[in-house]
Parts: C-alpha cells; structure tokens; sequence
C-alpha cells in the first residue's frame, strides 16, 4: 500500500485541465486495510492468531521445561517451534495436552514458555485474548 | 455478602436505594457488577441519578462500553444480513443483540457477545455455505465436535469472521437436541416480527419462553443473573399488552417450556420485584429458594461463593442436557482426548 | 478479603485483596508516599490461592479481579508483590474504557511529554527510570494515558519494574529506600520495583501535552539509527500499542488522529543506554522545542 | 444495463483524517478503522452523491480524473469495489 500512495494521485502535468491522475492499481492490490484490535474481541479469535516460540528477538534459542529462554543446545530444554503456534493449539497446551505434531514434552515447555508472556511481547495479544472473558 | 450480588440486585430494582450507599460498598457493587456482567445494565439504571464524581464517571464508562456493544452488536447483525440477503430465508436475531435491534429495554446497557440467529433447519446448508463465502470460517477443525453439533446440538459450530473477529451463532432451534423439551423451531419462526432492515425478532412471548429456556438449560445457571434481568426487563415491555399472559402460556405450553418459565417468573418477581401473573407463576416451591441462594453467590470482591451450591447446579445442567448414556459418552470422548 | 489496601496510581484507582499478609504488606511499603486512593474503586484486584489448600501448601498466588486472565500461570508466594502489579496492569490492559491506553513510557520536561513505544526489550522501562532521575518528570514506564477530552497525557506513575541487567544501573542513582525487595527467578528473571521520585508521585494527576513520540528498538549488535516515522505508520504502529483503542470508538480515532497529525515521531535503533539518552536529548533539542 | 447498485453510508457517518497521502477512516455504524489508499476515497466520494451503478462510478471518475489503469478498467474497479465491500463500506442493492 506505501507504493500505492505515492503513485496514486499525482497532478497530470501534460494534460491542459490539470486533472489528477487516479490509478485503479493492480487487481490483486490492497487499498483498504482495516486497523484490527491488539486486543481480540472474542474468545474464538483464536484462529485468527499465532504465537511464535520464541519471539523473532530470540530466534533459534530453546525453550527450558519451565518456559525460559536458553541457548540454543542447553542440555534438558527443547528447540524452538518449528513455526508459530496456532491458538488452538497453545489453547489445548495449555489445558495440559499435546497438539497434534509436537511432542509432549516440548508441548509443556512451550506452554510454560507463553505463560510468562508479558504485554507487548510477541504472541501475547493471541495469548490474551485466548484468555479474555467473555 | 451485604456489598456483593445481593446489594447488585437491590439497586437494579430500586436505583433511589443508590443515595444511601456508601464509597466503599460501591467498590463491592462495581466488583459484583463486572462478575456477572451487569455493570452497563446497573450503570443505565442510575444514568440522571445525583451521584458523586468519581461514581458517576465510573458508570459514564461503563454506558458508554455498552454502547460500544450496542454499536457492534447492530453491526454484526448488518454484516450477517449483507451475507444472507440473496437466499430470502427469515434470519431471526436472539438474545442480546435482538433487545438492541428491537428497541427493548432488555438491551439497554446489556454485554452483548457472540450474534445468534435463527434460522430454518432445512437451510442451514445454504446459511452456511453463504457465511463463509462471505469470510466466516470455523472456530475449531475437530470431527467429533462437528460431528456432535450436527447430531445433538440446536447449532452449528460457532464460526468466526476472519476480518472482524466475531463469532456468530447459528441456531436451527432454541434447545439442544439431547434436551427432553422440544420447543417447536418453525412456531417461533412462523410468528417472529420483521425489523426495518428485514431482519427478525422473535414475538414477544416467544422472547420470553427462549429467554427461560436460556436461563436454565444453558450452563449452570452462570450469568444467571443478567438472564434473569432480561427476563425482568421483557415482562415489563411486554406484560401490559392485551392479552399478553395468555399469549404467554399458550407459547410456553406448545414449546415445553411452561415449567422454565413460570419458574423463572417467579425468580424474577422475587429478586427484582417483577409483576408477573400469579396463575401462570404458580405458587413458590421450596426448590426457588435453592435457585435464589445460586443465583446470588457472588460476594463484594467479585468471588464466586457457596460452592456446593455451584457443584450441585453444575451437575444438574449437564444431567438436564444430555440422557445419561449419551453424557457418559460425550465425557468418555472428551476424556480420551 | 482479610488483608487489602487501596492505591491511586494516577487517574487510577485499585482494591487489592489478598489471602496472605505478605504482599499487601511489601505493596504498602513500596507505595507508601502515594495518595489516599479516591472510592469507589476503579478495579478490584484479587491475589488468591489457586486451589483452597494452595494458601498453606506449597503457596502460589494466583491473579484474579474485574479482568482476568485464567490460563497465567501462578507466581510462588515469595513473589507476590509482582503478582499484584502484573493483577494492576492486567486491569488497566483489558478494563481502561475512558483514557487511550497506550503500551509506552512517559517522561515530561517543561510541560511537554516524551512518549516511547516498543516491544517489550526496547528499554522503554530502564530509559524512563534514568530520564526521571535526570531533570525529567517520570509519567509511567508502562502506559500511557492519552485523554480524548484534552489530547494530554496522564501520568500513571506505578513502581518502575526494573529487570536484570536495569537494577545495578539504577541502583548506583538511587536511594536504597526507593527499592522493593530483590524479587529472584520470576518469570521474567531478576526483578527489582522502584519507587518514583517524589516529584513524580506528588504530580500524579498534573497531565503533559505530548511533544515527541519515539520507537526504541535495541539490539546488542544494531547499528544506531534515527528515521523520521510518517503519520500514517505512527498511527497504525499505535494502535497496535494499544489495547483499548477498539473500545474508544469515535473518541479513540479522533485522539489518535490528532496525536500523529500534532507531534513528531522517530524511530530510533541503539545497542547501550547512553546512546538512546544522547538520542533522546538531541532529538528533544529538534523536534519538541 | 441491469447492474447492481452500490451504496455508502453518507459522508457524515465516516469521518476521515488525511495522513501523509493516505486516509484515515472512521466507520461510526460499525466501530471500526481503515485506512485507504486511492482511487478508495475518491469512489466513497462519488458514492456520497447516491447509489450508483458501476458503469457511472466510472463514468464519474473519467469526468473529474485521468484514470489510470494497468488492465481492463471495469474489472479494476470492481476489485476496489469489492474491497470496499468487504470492509462494509459500500453493499449492493
């Protein structure tokens, strides 16, 4: 949408009336997009999010049993998610059991891991609105 | 106990009690209020009442979330007519979003979740197919939850909007069909009124007899409180009307439902004061008291009390909702899971 | 519930309750110079055992109130004074519907605020605390509260939650008397609270005009960088900062819109504490004066 | 030509605020947000005037703008109109 900005209204120096050009952009183009809530509304927009695990800052680090983040090879902790979690995954994780594809012990590590999420740390709006009461 | 749901229920029904409270039993009341989703309803009751600053600013909040609520409701409901509109079946609005169409005073200052609707059984394939041409998706990709609302349930799986993140409700009746009542879905939708938009409400005694059916057979009598206001507030609509109370129980009898409501008529006229018709009411049992004693177990910090009370309602409710040999399954798969 | 306290944080007020005497009794150390909350409540925090046998056995705080959420994980006992203040921020996160809650750290100098948003990492916390503790007003090192009537900024000075490396910084400016306990191993490591200065408790309800919006981003290895941020990336990046902006509506929109269109914002990347000082002074010296 | 007919709201219900080049748009019947790049605006523009078939839009947008376009214009500007759609800006009837 950047691009379209710039190129989408200019004045028309070669036409004699001055008229703005207006481009209709590319078929596949986005011009309207929607600010969505940090925070879900409901309680089912939980397909709608993903976690990763962990964040992008520490990526390629491991997850401890207990949900920290370690260095990558720590004896006992487990690797990262090998994509973001979907929420109703982390919801079933959380709940104790193992989503489909992860085993069970790294399911429990990862689980503790999103626990601990703070505000502002990604994955915590999917996580709170996991949460949020309804 | 004295600043939590039992003092709630005292103000909803007489707001001039609200002069004679103090600061600290208002933080009780705001706590108790926010637990069972009655703060925008009791905020409403109060609006034009002289009351201090910081109170009155707190309930200005609270008005102004639940039009917010009313705002989305509305539009959720627009956004599902846009989406249905070339198949011309009746669409009937339910529950919190229907009082908001309609004008009621059960939907002022109401929580509005999820949008329920109505819709014929036979169409339910075509509803379907047009909601998630028009971006709802499933909430959850499990066989036997699906296959468990098909068989059992008066819903389809929720379904959620991948843009705007709500859930939408579609009901083809107004029990689940595990439960022994079987209200008549094509009655209620035969006699439901059109709004402007071409949306529909259901008639007003069937408003009533679905709010009853809600009140008990979903959950266990959790958020009874701000289902049993609805009701309160619809009698108070709807109770004058020519006419009305034989309506009333003509409804609640071809739907089996007359027990549900003459009871929770009674709870109504007992916690705030309704004025209901003796001869459908019935006499109090001994059993309203244990309903009351649940319905008011929330103390001034928001707390859920009396829990024998609670356990004993939530094994009734699950008991209510499903034959024994199917709940022993239902707890059997989920337990497997 | 037996033990409690009231606490005005700015425009805010809580009731916190507890099952044990411990946190309500190092909550009322750490805000002992506050205001007399003003009633009724605006949240009603609960700091409760998970399970009835979970107040003597092996004790775990779990957080509960106005707005919960029910999955979090329980905190050990020892920790129960960060168990309040994350029960605090939960109220204000999911229940705030009057003032534009922005996830950002405030400063004030001259009437005119400093607001910083980021990730959690960008330093927002550790910035403000140095920044309040020289010549600037310390408004919150949390949130912001951008009030729609006015387009000013509340302050919302809670305890700065100082982590790892931030507490010996800290700790080398400040009186020993303005620090909490050392709280060990919490889920997000080592934690120390910190009371701010006098100065910034005792102007809790003096609101600022905002002057200078600023993206933080720090990073061991991240060269440092300034780029001027448009109004229209502010104004989404913001609302991504904020948990409310949905529930405002009208209010929120016109709020947000005035504040990207009136001030300037900047992104900024730095890998130690002096630089983003220097950053902010400079910058400062530009754009807000 | 028996074309739908696309309706918005009137401009009073859908404040907007110009940021750098693109739109901020409050949707107060629905609460929610966007932000519009062009031709958006400028078709919410048009349709302020009252409901109108596609082929007019068009039509309209000629008249006051050079239309530029990287393929069949008609179908382009049912792309946008669809978009519009989506975020319930604009319906059909």
């Amino acid at each position: 949408m950047s691009e379209q900005d710039e190129s989408g209204q200019h004045e028309s120096g070669a036409g004699a009336s001055r008229r703005y050009v207006l481009a209709l952009g590319a078929a596949a183009a986005s011009t309207v997009v929607t600010i969505r809530p940090a925070l879900a509304q409901t309680a089912g927009s939980i397909v709608n999010c993903e976690i990763p695990v962990p964040a992008p800052q520490a990526a390629g680090s491991y997850i401890a049993p207990d949900g920290s983040v370690v260095a990558p090879g720590t004896p006992g902790a487990f690797p990262p998610a090998s994509r973001p979690l979907k929420g109703e995954e982390v919801k079933v994780m959380l709940r104790g059991g193992t989503p489909p594809g992860i085993d069970a012990e790294s399911s429990q590590a990862y689980a503790n891991y999103i626990r601990r999420l703070q505000a502002g740390m990604s994955g915590f709006t999917c996580y709170a609105s996991l949460q949020m009461p309804r | 106990m004295r600043g939590g749901a039992a003092l709630l229920v005292r103000l909803l029904r007489n707001p001039i009690a609200a002069e004679r409270i103090g600061p600290e039993a208002w933080s009780e009341v705001i706590a108790a209020a926010r637990a069972e989703s009655l703060l925008g309803s009791l905020a409403s009751r109060l609006g034009g009442m002289p009351l201090p600053a910081k109170l009155g600013a707190l309930l200005d909040d609270a008005r102004r979330d639940a039009e917010r609520a009313r705002v989305q409701a509305l539009w959720e409901a627009e956004m599902a007519r846009r989406a249905l509109a070339r198949l011309e079946v009746p669409v009937v609005l339910l529950k919190g979003t229907a009082y908001v169409a309609a004008g009621l005073s059960a939907g002022v200052g109401r929580s509005i979740g999820d949008l329920d609707i109505l819709v014929p059984h036979h169409r339910l394939q075509a509803v379907q197919a047009a909601l998630i041409d028009a971006g709802w998706e499933w909430v959850k990709e499990d066989g036997y939850d699906d296959l468990y609302y098909r068989r059992w349930m008066h819903e389809l799986p929720p379904l959620i909007h991948r843009e705007r993140d709500r859930m939408i409700d579609v009901h083809h009746t107004i029990l689940p069909l595990t439960a022994r009542r079987r209200p008549s879905a094509a009655a209620l939708i035969a006699a439901s009124e059109r709004l402007g938009n071409g949306l529909r409400v259901l008639a007003p005694a069937d408003m009533i007899v679905h709010a009853a059916a809600h009140l008990f057979a979903d959950g266990d009598l959790a958020g009874g409180l701000r289902n049993l206001w609805d009701i309160d507030r619809l009698v108070r609509d709807f109770g004058a009307r020519q006419g009305f109370w034989t309506e009333l129980e003509q409804r609640a009898r071809l739907h089996q439902l007359l027990g549900p409501v003459a009871r929770s008529l009674r709870l109504s006229a007992a916690l705030y004061g309704t004025s209901v018709d003796i001869a459908l009411a019935g006499p109090a049992r001994l059993s309203d008291r244990m309903y009351i004693r649940r319905l008011l177990a929330r103390d001034g910090w928001g707390r859920a009390t009396r829990p024998a009370v609670r356990l004993a309602f939530y094994i009734r409710s699950h008991w209510l909702r499903m034959p024994p040999l199917l709940l022993a399954r239902h707890l059997w798969v989920k337990a497997r899971r | 519930m037996r033990h409690n306290l009231h606490l005005q944080i700015g425009p805010a007020s809580f009731r916190i309750g507890s099952a044990w005497a411990a946190p309500i009794r190092a909550l009322s150390a750490l805000y002992q110079d506050y205001p007399q909350a003003e009633l009724p409540c605006d949240f009603t925090v609960r700091l409760e055992p998970q399970k009835p046998w979970r107040r003597w056995l092996r004790p775990s705080v779990s957080i509960a109130g106005d707005y919960v959420l029910p999955g979090a994980a329980p905190l050990p006992l020892e920790h129960g004074l960060l168990a309040a203040e994350m029960g605090m921020n939960l109220q204000m996160a999911l229940g705030q519907k009057r003032l534009l809650l922005l996830h950002a750290a405030t400063v004030e100098r001259g009437g005119r605020a400093l607001v910083m948003t980021g990730e959690s990492g960008a330093g927002k916390s550790t910035l403000a605390a140095l920044l309040g503790e020289s010549g600037w007003r310390l408004l919150g090192d949390e949130f912001a509260l951008l009030d729609p009537d006015t387009g000013l900024l509340h302050p919302f000075p809670r305890a700065v939650s100082l982590k790892n490396g931030a507490i010996a910084v800290l700790e080398g400016k400040v009186a020993a008397d303005r620090f909490g306990p050392l709280l060990v191993g919490t889920p997000k490591g080592h934690i120390r609270h910190l009371r701010p200065n006098r100065e910034a408790i005792e102007r809790a309800r003096e609101p600022a005009r905002p002057a200078l919006i600023l993206f933080p981003r720090f990073g061991a290895d991240l060269p440092e960088a300034v780029r001027g941020v448009g109004a229209a990336e502010a104004f989404v990046r913001l609302t991504q900062a904020s948990t409310n902006y949905g529930h405002l509506g009208l209010r929120g929109f016109e709020a947000l819109t005035r504040l990207v269109t009136q001030t300037e914002a900047r992104a900024i990347d730095y890998h130690q504490t002096a630089t983003a000082l220097r950053l902010v002074e400079t910058l400062w010296a530009e754009d807000a004066a | 030509m028996a074309g739908p007919r696309y309706t918005a709201d009137p401009p009073g219900a859908m404040p907007t605020v110009e940021l750098n080049g693109l739109t901020a748009l409050f949707h107060v019947r629905s609460g929610m947000t966007h932000i519009l790049a062009a031709p958006a605006p400028q078709i919410l523009a048009l349709l302020a005037e009252g409901p109108t078939t596609r082929e007019t839009i068009l039509a309209r947008l000629t008249d006051r703008f050079a239309v530029e376009s990287e393929g069949d214009v008609l179908e382009l500007l049912e792309a946008r109109l669809s978009e519009l759609e989506n975020a319930g800006l604009v319906w059909r009837s």
